[in-house]
């Protein structure tokens, strides 16, 4: 199995822990990522804000770097990089107008997009296409005892519900329970973190991340599993500003793929896990 | 010219005398099309003697006018341009027989429905009625006389389905002295009604009002019940269908059971356990069982998919296993009713008129997870707090939560769950606004909890509706227009903790609300049943876009379906409360009464037949009739077409390869004239 | 005519379903091209590959035919026989130089008013990027070839009369470079 | 009393009509008799001259077989229609276009250029074609000019009567012969042959099913055909259903299918649309890609159903090509 | 006590066409639609801070009245969740609204100039365009010292924590093929087909 690789500025950045747990994550269970040569920023929700042209544009260059490429599949872990290429493509089918302009812009440099190059989640690549089963066999230290609330965030299922459910969305469940992990059902799986807000709106932005760390440790999770760079970062980098607002909430938040690393009985450090500010701790291994 | 094949028959050889009409209809037509300079353009049409236009051509003298220049003018055809055919055809046809001329010397040309309602320009609607009047002309002129078929009707009715439609529709026929066979499928007949305790308005109870009734079909000597059984062949046409029931065994003879119940309390199983479907999964039964104390008939049944004295045969069914100590058998001794070896039946009926009644499906509230129907126990949907504040359902009336006893203290009901909702069910179901504020008072008056209704709009249209709005503010229930976000049980304050909250907007007060209430319930809308399409084709009806049943015309045929002698009644056509279900099932008794007294239907005369000189006896025909009308009549090495089982569908007449064979008022030659007609332009 | 060239679609409707469609589009007012002229005949079977090649003969640019849906046939399925001429009919036009586009069989049920409208308004869409058909013209224009020779016969004759044949060509005479 | 007279002509043919005549054998003694022949080109001397210069109608009955492609032969048509009573349209060329008329499938300018220089027996390294005129010693010879589209006779002049077949019968030829003479005629513009289909006088038509539901079609060179069984029932396209009998099922006899030269019955306008409607329609599939499976069976419809009608048929031509010459 | 303020519209309040104009672009047709059921507001995790609620975004949109709507700080609120687009039952894409109408906002100035969303949207273009990559760090210090350069230094301790965990760095990321990228925009930015090729 292989797929072009789109990491996005985050993964580079705040997210590096993202990229260092799901590489070598895929490739043992014999998924090749091949990074997109020249990738540039997806244009991001901000980017839409200012001109939805050239966002579009922006997006369908990587888009044509990927055809350009021979990828038949484009893999992107960052949720906000995930919907907005999808959301470009579906842009373009719905307007020709749209279309002939982005493809004459990308014209220009020799750029085309003559067909349609899916989009996938690397949620949906490990359900869909390696399957649980798979990643079972692959578990030598099964996460027993550790108790993960899944969270999705608002934008892997949401408008494109193409891999899950949009309203109670399940893969992540299916994925923690396959490591052995306890999945604690909680109804904030998709609800807003608040991340695009934080920043510049903190009263908004961190109440709603301070709402949903209280909700999972009130439902008893020892860890939120994450999908998404800025959900990651939005829930694990604010506990001293929580903690002066309202009360602290203190909870480790890591990416799904850490968790699978660990699974898979890969050393904490080489996948990041010293990145986050509140440390994950492992229930000790139980007899069984 | 000669076509060089031969034919020279091809125009006739004398125009008749043709009379033409443009009706104005009011402004629907005139409004968009220049009648005038239509009735002026055909006038000039070779033949045409005379060409008005007028302002209401179905009207009396709109008709009359036709009559008078017929004699008048000595017309030979008529023709009409107004609305659908489907429509007026037979009006006019009428008119031009009352004026002595043969009706089928008439033709009718639609320039309502598709023109002047479907274009807006002017000039390009009044040339489009200049070409399809102009091709009608053509048409009539080689118009032959024809004969309308009678064919007698069978006073026979079929009624598919028992809900109240069906069971009022039943007894309408009945006790006017006619023959009704009623198939329901499930054991029992009453439909949705007899789940309910008490009906909007006027509160009436639902069971006091539909038991006589019920009893009524079940006793009636003209009605005979078929219970657990379906409807699987219909053949033949208006007046003369055959019709195959498959009859489910019950492992009961409806004939011995006396409805004692000995059986039931013989039973092995000493407590009920599987899931009672008629309490919508809230009680629980035994696998001999009867749905509701009142069911009709009065008959038991066996659920052989839990009854222990049945296996899993080797191809999935259920066989007889010979298991069981079958202590019911020998509760009903002597009576002698239970019948393991019961096998499906299938009968064949002939009946004359059918109607279908087979009423809605609640939408099913998982579809919209963000009410977390099925995840949070004390989200319910309306069906089932109509069992549960029925004396006689689960809980014996009383209004609890999941846990069987707890009562709520406050209650939030959703509207338009799963109704008005384009990624669900467009369409507004028409009862939840009236039964949810039926529930509303209910629950209050079992519990006295604090109760919400969370609607879009409130729709009351009916009498007495709106009263019972009012009724409803005095009581103090609250009304919050907002169409809810979500469900859940996460609480943010303490007064959430333990509860469920609903999230809205009050777009009245204009504020997002956050309520904690014990109990939800949904306002689950009602939706096509799910094998209405296969229902449909059964009976060769349409669907419309929704999926309920098509009726002909909404305003003038509303229980009437494209298919002549077969009705619809109920829900099946579109959500409706008990009072329209009761008057369309009144008016599709009416309609099929009115059939099986006039004694006979008229038949479009638009059969084929075989140029018997002509036929090669090629034998390409004959297999492509559906209703094998076509038989090769081997003395004479010729095809011959029975008139009688002939439909008219042309399908023979498009493919016969020689030309041999003939389609009544759809002959090749009307056609090509028809053709060239609209295309023959300046 | 002096208004601009405007697309030609006769249309075949099966009673049942297509041409109660169409009056449901009329009821439901919805608004498509002026451009259709609507036939009706009980069933889509009735529709004999000849009607459709004379409609073009007689100068419409494009034929529509509209049945009803696979299964939903008032006659069971006349619609399935229509389905298999048009398979064969459109391979037989487009050997004969016909665009695709200007035959198209539509399943359209008696509740899709809409569909009507979708497909009436497509259709005259294409019909109108494809440009007239034009079969009396071009009819007319083959024909021209005889008329002038029968006109040319008549002068040559004439000359002949006077006169032995004086090397002197006529104008319809033309090299076969 | 003079005898009448009678003229024979052909325009595009392959000269099977003439042979048919010929083939009357005695019969044609009986009737060489009876007339006298003004003009046969195949077998008399005449110059056109002579026609020319009798007077207009004096001719009783001419018969015509061929197609209509050149000037020449358009011309002659006209001359002959002028100078006879009664013009007849002899053969399925002249009645419907025939054989030639397949040619209507492609522009002038393929068919001139394949028959003078791509044609594999053809030496034409100079790529010389016919010219209308020449300059040839002071003399200029003039070629008739060659159409775009193939015509039948009736397309170029008025035909009272046709006389179907490739080529018709004797018996047919005799029949109307004997009509002509006897002044017993049917109505102008009548072909003269039985007005129902083939499988009326075929042998084998009991042997074809009521229930006929092709789930495949074959074509003669793949398969031996069982020589007691109709054709359809073979799955071999046997255009008998659709074709006015009188031939009396030669082709059957030989163990060939009809191809359809005797033409459609006066009932139908389109020969070819028909058969196909008929054939089609009875195809055993109900779903898209099944039907296009058997239908495929069938690989050259206009070819099979147009034989010999290109030219009568409603298209009459391929559409697209052009008028003036090359198409493209 | 609070001031008292008269709160009718008057026709002049209205700007004619400006519902209709955004009802044109493609995405935003179905606002026709909205039956003003207010489950967008019920969904939207933000709708308790907004000064009006989507729903009566949606209906301020229809009806004309401009002003309000792009000087609201709803349409900076809007976090892109999609749960109202998701939820809303005549399937109208008020995400999408909500993007048009952040761009009109900043291309008539209608937004208050210290909001920060805005300044972010407008830093972060500035940032791709330039350089094709988001450099996180740089972005973040930026917008502060533009919006907030009080507290800017209150947010330090998070940048040296970060910086510490690797995760924070003020080094610029750039794409190789700058010269493409600025070459596609200028074609985007050109009117060929009408304006930004929305229609
Ligand atoms: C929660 C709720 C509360 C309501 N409360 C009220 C109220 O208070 N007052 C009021 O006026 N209306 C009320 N209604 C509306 C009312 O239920 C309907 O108007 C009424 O039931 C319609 O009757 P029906 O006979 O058409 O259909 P149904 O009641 O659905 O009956 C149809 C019958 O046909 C049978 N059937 C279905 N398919 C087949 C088949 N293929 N073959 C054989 N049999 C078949 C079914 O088993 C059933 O018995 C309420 C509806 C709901 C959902
Ligand atoms: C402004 C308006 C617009 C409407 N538009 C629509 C619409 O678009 N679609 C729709 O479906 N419905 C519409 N309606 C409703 C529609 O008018 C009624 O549903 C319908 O007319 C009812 O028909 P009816 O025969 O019961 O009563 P009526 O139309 O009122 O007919 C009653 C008849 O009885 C006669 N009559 C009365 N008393 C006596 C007597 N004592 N003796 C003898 N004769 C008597 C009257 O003169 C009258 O002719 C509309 C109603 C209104 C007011
Ligand atoms: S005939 Fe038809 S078109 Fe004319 S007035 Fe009556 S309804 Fe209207
Ligand atoms: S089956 Fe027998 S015991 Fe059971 S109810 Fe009927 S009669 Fe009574
Ligand atoms: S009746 Fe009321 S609750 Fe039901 S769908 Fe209509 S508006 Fe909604
Ligand atoms: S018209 Fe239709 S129903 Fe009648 S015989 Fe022909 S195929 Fe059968
Ligand atoms: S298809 Fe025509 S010719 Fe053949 S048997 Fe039927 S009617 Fe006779
Ligand atoms: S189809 Fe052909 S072979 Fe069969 S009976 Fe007819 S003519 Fe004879
Ligand atoms: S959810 Fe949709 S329909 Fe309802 S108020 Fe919001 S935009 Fe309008
Ligand atoms: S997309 Fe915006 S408006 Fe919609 S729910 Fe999310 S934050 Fe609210």
């Amino acid at each position: 199995m292989k797929y072009g690789y789109f990491p996005g500025c985050s993964l580079k950045g705040t997210g590096r822990a993202y990229e260092e747990s799901l590489l070598p994550v895929l490739r043992h269970l014999g998924v090749e990522l091949v990074e997109l040569e020249d990738w540039n920023c997806c244009g991001a929700t901000a980017y839409m804000a200012v001109d939805e042209g050239k966002a579009c544009a922006l997006a369908a260059r990587n888009l044509a770097l990927a055809e350009r490429g021979g990828f038949q599949q484009l893999m992107a872990p960052c949720s906000a990089c995930y919907l907005v290429l999808n959301k470009t493509q579906h842009y373009l089918d719905e307007s020709p107008a749209m279309r002939r302009k982005v493809e004459g812009a990308l014209g220009t440099v020799s750029l085309k997009l003559s067909r349609q190059t899916p989009v996938r989640h690397p949620l949906d690549v490990l359900l869909h296409d390696v399957g649980v089963e798979a990643i079972r066999q692959k578990v030598t230290r099964p996460l027993s005892g550790l108790r993960v609330a899944p969270y999705y965030g608002c934008q892997v299922v949401r408008p494109y519900a193409t891999f899950d459910d949009q309203a109670n969305p399940t893969s992540m469940d299916q994925l923690l329970k396959a490591l052995g992990a306890e999945v604690v059902d909680w109804p904030l799986k998709t609800k807003c973190c608040g991340g695009s807000l934080t920043g510049t709106l903190p009263v908004a932005g961190l109440r709603l991340a301070y709402l949903l760390l209280k909700e999972a440790k009130k439902r008893g999770a020892d860890a939120i599993a994450t999908v998404c760079p800025l959900c990651q970062f939005n829930l694990d980098a604010y506990h001293d500003k929580i903690a002066a607002r309202w009360e602290p909430v203190r909870l480790p938040t890591v990416y799904f793929t850490q968790l699978m690393g660990l699974a898979f009985g890969m050393p904490a450090h080489t996948l990041g896990l010293q990145r986050g500010f509140v440390p994950l701790e492992l229930p000790a291994p139980t007899a069984a | 010219m000669a076509n060089g094949n031969g034919n020279n028959r091809t125009s006739p050889e004398r125009r008749p005398r043709i009379g033409f009409y443009v009706c104005h209809c009011g402004v629907n037509i005139a409004g968009t099309v220049d009648c005038a300079e239509v009735a002026r353009y055909v006038g000039t049409l070779p033949g045409v003697v005379l060409s008005r236009d007028y302002k209401y051509m179905c009207s009396d003298p709109g008709q009359e006018l036709i009559q008078k220049d017929i004699a008048e003018y000595k017309l030979e055809r008529v023709v009409v341009a107004s609305c659908s055919p489907l429509l007026h055809e037979h009006t006019f046809r009428t008119a031009v027989e009352k004026g002595g001329l043969n009706p089928f010397f008439f033709h009718m040309v639609n320039i309502r429905e598709h023109n002047s309602w479907v274009h807006t320009d002017r000039a390009e609607a009044t040339a489009k009625a200049r070409d399809l009047a102009r091709a009608a002309i053509e048409r009539v002129a080689r118009h032959k006389p024809l004969e309308t078929k009678r064919v007698p009707i069978k006073p026979v009715t079929l009624i598919v389905g028992g809900g109240i439609a069906g069971i009022h529709a039943a007894l309408t026929l009945a006790n006017a002295g006619k023959q009704v066979i009623l198939v329901e499928r499930e054991p029992t007949i009453g439909g949705h009604m007899a789940k309910f305790d008490k009906t909007f308005p006027t509160l009436d109870c639902a069971a006091c009002i539909l038991t006589p009734k019920m009893s009524a079909v079940g006793a009636h000597p003209n009605i005979r019940l078929l219970t657990y059984s379906e409807v699987v062949k219909v053949d033949g046409f208006v007046g003369n269908y055959k019709v195959t029931i498959r009859r489910k065994p019950r492992y009961i003879d409806e004939e011995k059971c006396v409805g004692c119940q000995d059986c039931i309390s013989a039973c092995v199983f000493k407590q009920p356990k599987f899931t009672d479907e008629f309490n919508e999964g809230l009680g629980k039964r035994k696998p001999v069982y009867i749905p509701f104390p009142q069911a009709t008939p009065q008959v038991v049944a066996i659920d052989s998919n839990v009854c222990l004295n049945f296996r899993n045969g080797p191809d999935g069914s259920r066989v007889v296993s010979d298991k069981c100590k079958k202590t019911c058998v020998e509760a009903c001794g002597d009576r002698n009713a239970i019948d393991f070896t019961q096998k499906e039946r299938f009968e064949e009926i002939e009946v004359g008129t059918i109607i279908v009644a087979t009423g809605f499906q609640a939408f099913d509230a998982k579809r919209l997870p963000a009410y977390g129907y099925g995840r949070y126990p004390n989200v319910f949907t309306a069906l089932e707090v109509e069992r549960m504040v029925n004396a006689s359902g689960p809980t014996g009336g009383h209004v609890v939560l999941r846990d069987g006893k707890t009562e709520p203290k406050t209650v939030g009901i959703i509207h338009c769950v799963g109704s008005r909702d384009k990624k669900t069910n467009r369409w507004c179901s028409r009862v939840c606004c009236m039964y949810s504020m039926k529930l509303a008072h209910l629950i209050k008056e079992h519990t006295h909890a604090e109760v919400y209704n969370f609607y879009i709009d409130i729709r009351t249209p009916g009498k007495g509706y709106e009263e019972f709005y009012n009724q409803l503010l005095d009581e103090g229930v609250h009304f919050v227009r907002g169409r809810v976000g979500e469900v859940t049980d996460w609480a943010i304050t303490p007064e959430e903790e333990g509860k469920l909250v609903i999230r809205v907007e009050d777009t009245l007060a204009g504020v997002v609300r956050r309520i904690p209430v014990d109990m939800v319930v949904l306002a689950t809308g009602l939706e096509p049943r799910s094998d209405a399409q296969e229902v449909r084709r059964l009976f060769n009806m349409s669907c419309g876009s929704e999926g309920f049943f098509l009726e002909r015309h909404p305003k003038l045929a509303p229980v009437s379906t494209f298919n002549d002698g077969v009705y619809i009644a109920g829900a099946c056509q579109g959500p409706k409360d008990i009072p329209d279900t009761v008057a369309q099932a009144g008016a599709a008794a009416a309609e099929a009464l009115s059939l099986i007294d006039k004694g006979y239907v008229e038949q479009e005369p638009n059969t084929a037949f075989v140029l018997e000189d002509e036929c090669s006896g090629c034998k390409s025909c004959i297999p492509l009739c559906p209703y094998s009308a076509i038989q090769f009549d081997d003395a004479r090495g010729k095809a011959v077409i029975n008139e009688a089982l002939c439909k008219g569908c042309g399908t023979c007449v498009g493919s016969c390869p020689s030309g041999s064979i003939v389609q009544n008022l759809f002959d090749d030659e009307e056609i090509f004239s028809e053709i060239e007609g609209v295309l023959a332009y300046e | 005519m002096n208004k601009e060239w405007q697309p030609r679609l006769v249309a075949f409707f099966c009673n049942w379903c297509t041409y109660t469609a169409a009056d449901l589009a009329g009821v439901s007012r919805l608004k498509y091209a002026p451009n259709v002229r609507v036939i009706r005949v009980m069933c889509s079977g009735r529709v004999d590959p000849q009607f459709i090649l004379d409609a073009l003969a007689k100068g419409a640019d494009g034929v529509l035919v509209g049945g009803c849906h696979p299964g939903d046939c008032h006659y069971v399925e006349g619609n399935y026989k229509m389905l298999r001429r048009y398979h064969l009919l459109k391979r037989m036009l487009k050997d004969m130089g016909i665009e695709e586009q200007r035959v198209r069989l539509e399943w359209i049920s008696a509740a899709e008013g809409h569909k009507v409208r979708q497909v009436v308004n497509e259709m005259t869409e294409q019909l109108r990027a494809l440009g007239p058909l034009g079969l009396p013209q071009k009819f007319e224009e083959w024909d021209r070839e005889v008329e002038r020779l029968a006109a040319d016969v008549h002068a040559r004759e004439a000359a002949d009369a006077a006169a032995a044949c004086a090397g002197r060509t006529s104008a319809e005479e033309v090299t076969h470079a | 009393m003079p005898k009448p007279k009678v003229a024979f002509y052909w325009c595009a043919s392959c000269g099977g009509c003439e042979e048919t005549v010929v083939d009357l054998a005695e019969d044609i003694l009986g009737v060489v008799e009876k007339v006298d022949i003004v003009l046969w080109p195949v077998a008399m001397d005449f110059k056109y001259k002579d026609v020319e210069a009798m007077e207009d109608g004096s001719i009783f009955a001419t018969l015509i077989n061929g197609a209509i492609r050149t000037s020449e032969q358009e011309h002659l048509a006209q001359l002959l229609r002028r100078k006879s009573r009664y013009l007849i349209a002899y053969g399925a060329c002249a009645q419907m276009g025939g054989i030639p008329a397949l040619a209507n499938q492609f522009p002038r300018e393929q068919v001139l250029r394949f028959n003078y220089e791509e044609a594999p027996s053809v030496d034409n390294p100079s790529k010389t074609r016919p010219q209308t005129v020449v300059e040839d010693n002071g003399r200029r010879p003039r070629l008739p000019a060659f159409r775009n589209v193939v015509r039948t006779l009736d397309q170029v002049v008025d035909v009272d009567y046709f006389i179907p077949g490739c080529p018709p019968t004797p018996n047919l030829t005799k029949a109307a012969f004997d009509a002509l003479l006897s002044g017993n005629l049917p109505p102008k513009g009548s072909v003269i042959a039985p007005d129902v289909a083939l499988c009326h006088e075929c042998p084998r038509k009991a042997s074809k099913p009521t229930d006929v539901a092709f789930t495949q079609f074959t074509r003669p060179h793949l398969t031996l055909a069982d020589p007691g069984k109709c054709f359809l029932a073979q799955g071999l396209v046997c255009m008998g259903p659709a074709t006015r009998s009188g031939c009396q099922a030669a082709c059957i006899n030989g163990n060939m299918p009809c191809t359809g030269c005797f033409g459609p019955t006066s009932r139908v306008r389109d020969h070819g649309a028909k058969m196909l409607s008929s054939l089609s329609a009875n195809v055993a599939a109900r779903d898209e890609q099944g039907i296009r499976q058997i239908l495929d069976g069938i690989p050259d419809p206009v070819g099979t159903f147009y034989r010999y009608g290109m030219a009568r048929s409603i298209l009459r031509r391929r559409v697209d090509l052009g008028v003036n010459g090359n198409g493209h | 006590m609070k001031e008292i303020q008269r709160t009718i519209k008057y026709e002049a309040d209205r700007v004619p066409g400006f519902g209709r104009e955004v009802m044109s672009v493609p995405g935003c047709e179905k606002l026709k639609d909205c039956i003003q059921c207010g489950t967008c507001s019920g969904v939207c995790p933000l709708s308790i801070y907004m000064d009006h609620s989507p729903r009566q975004v949606m209906a301020l949109v229809r009806e004309d009245f401009k002003r309000e709507v792009l000087s609201s700080c709803t349409i900076w609120l809007c976090a892109s969740c999609y749960a109202c687009t998701v939820e809303c039952p005549q399937q109208i894409r008020i995400t999408d609204i909500m993007y048009e109408l952040k761009q009109r906002a900043i291309q008539e100035g209608f937004y208050p100039k210290r909001f920060p969303i805005p300044v972010l949207a407008q830093e972060f273009n500035r940032m791709v365009h330039d350089h094709g990559r988001i450099s996180e760090g740089r972005l973040v210090t930026k917008l502060f010292l533009k919006t907030k350069p009080l507290e800017a230094a209150g947010m330090a301790g998070l940048g040296m924590r970060l910086m510490k965990t690797g995760r924070f760095s003020l080094k610029q990321e750039n794409i190789r093929d700058r010269g493409d990228l600025a070459r596609i925009m200028e074609a985007m930015d050109a009117p060929a087909s009408g304006g930004n090729g929305k229609d």
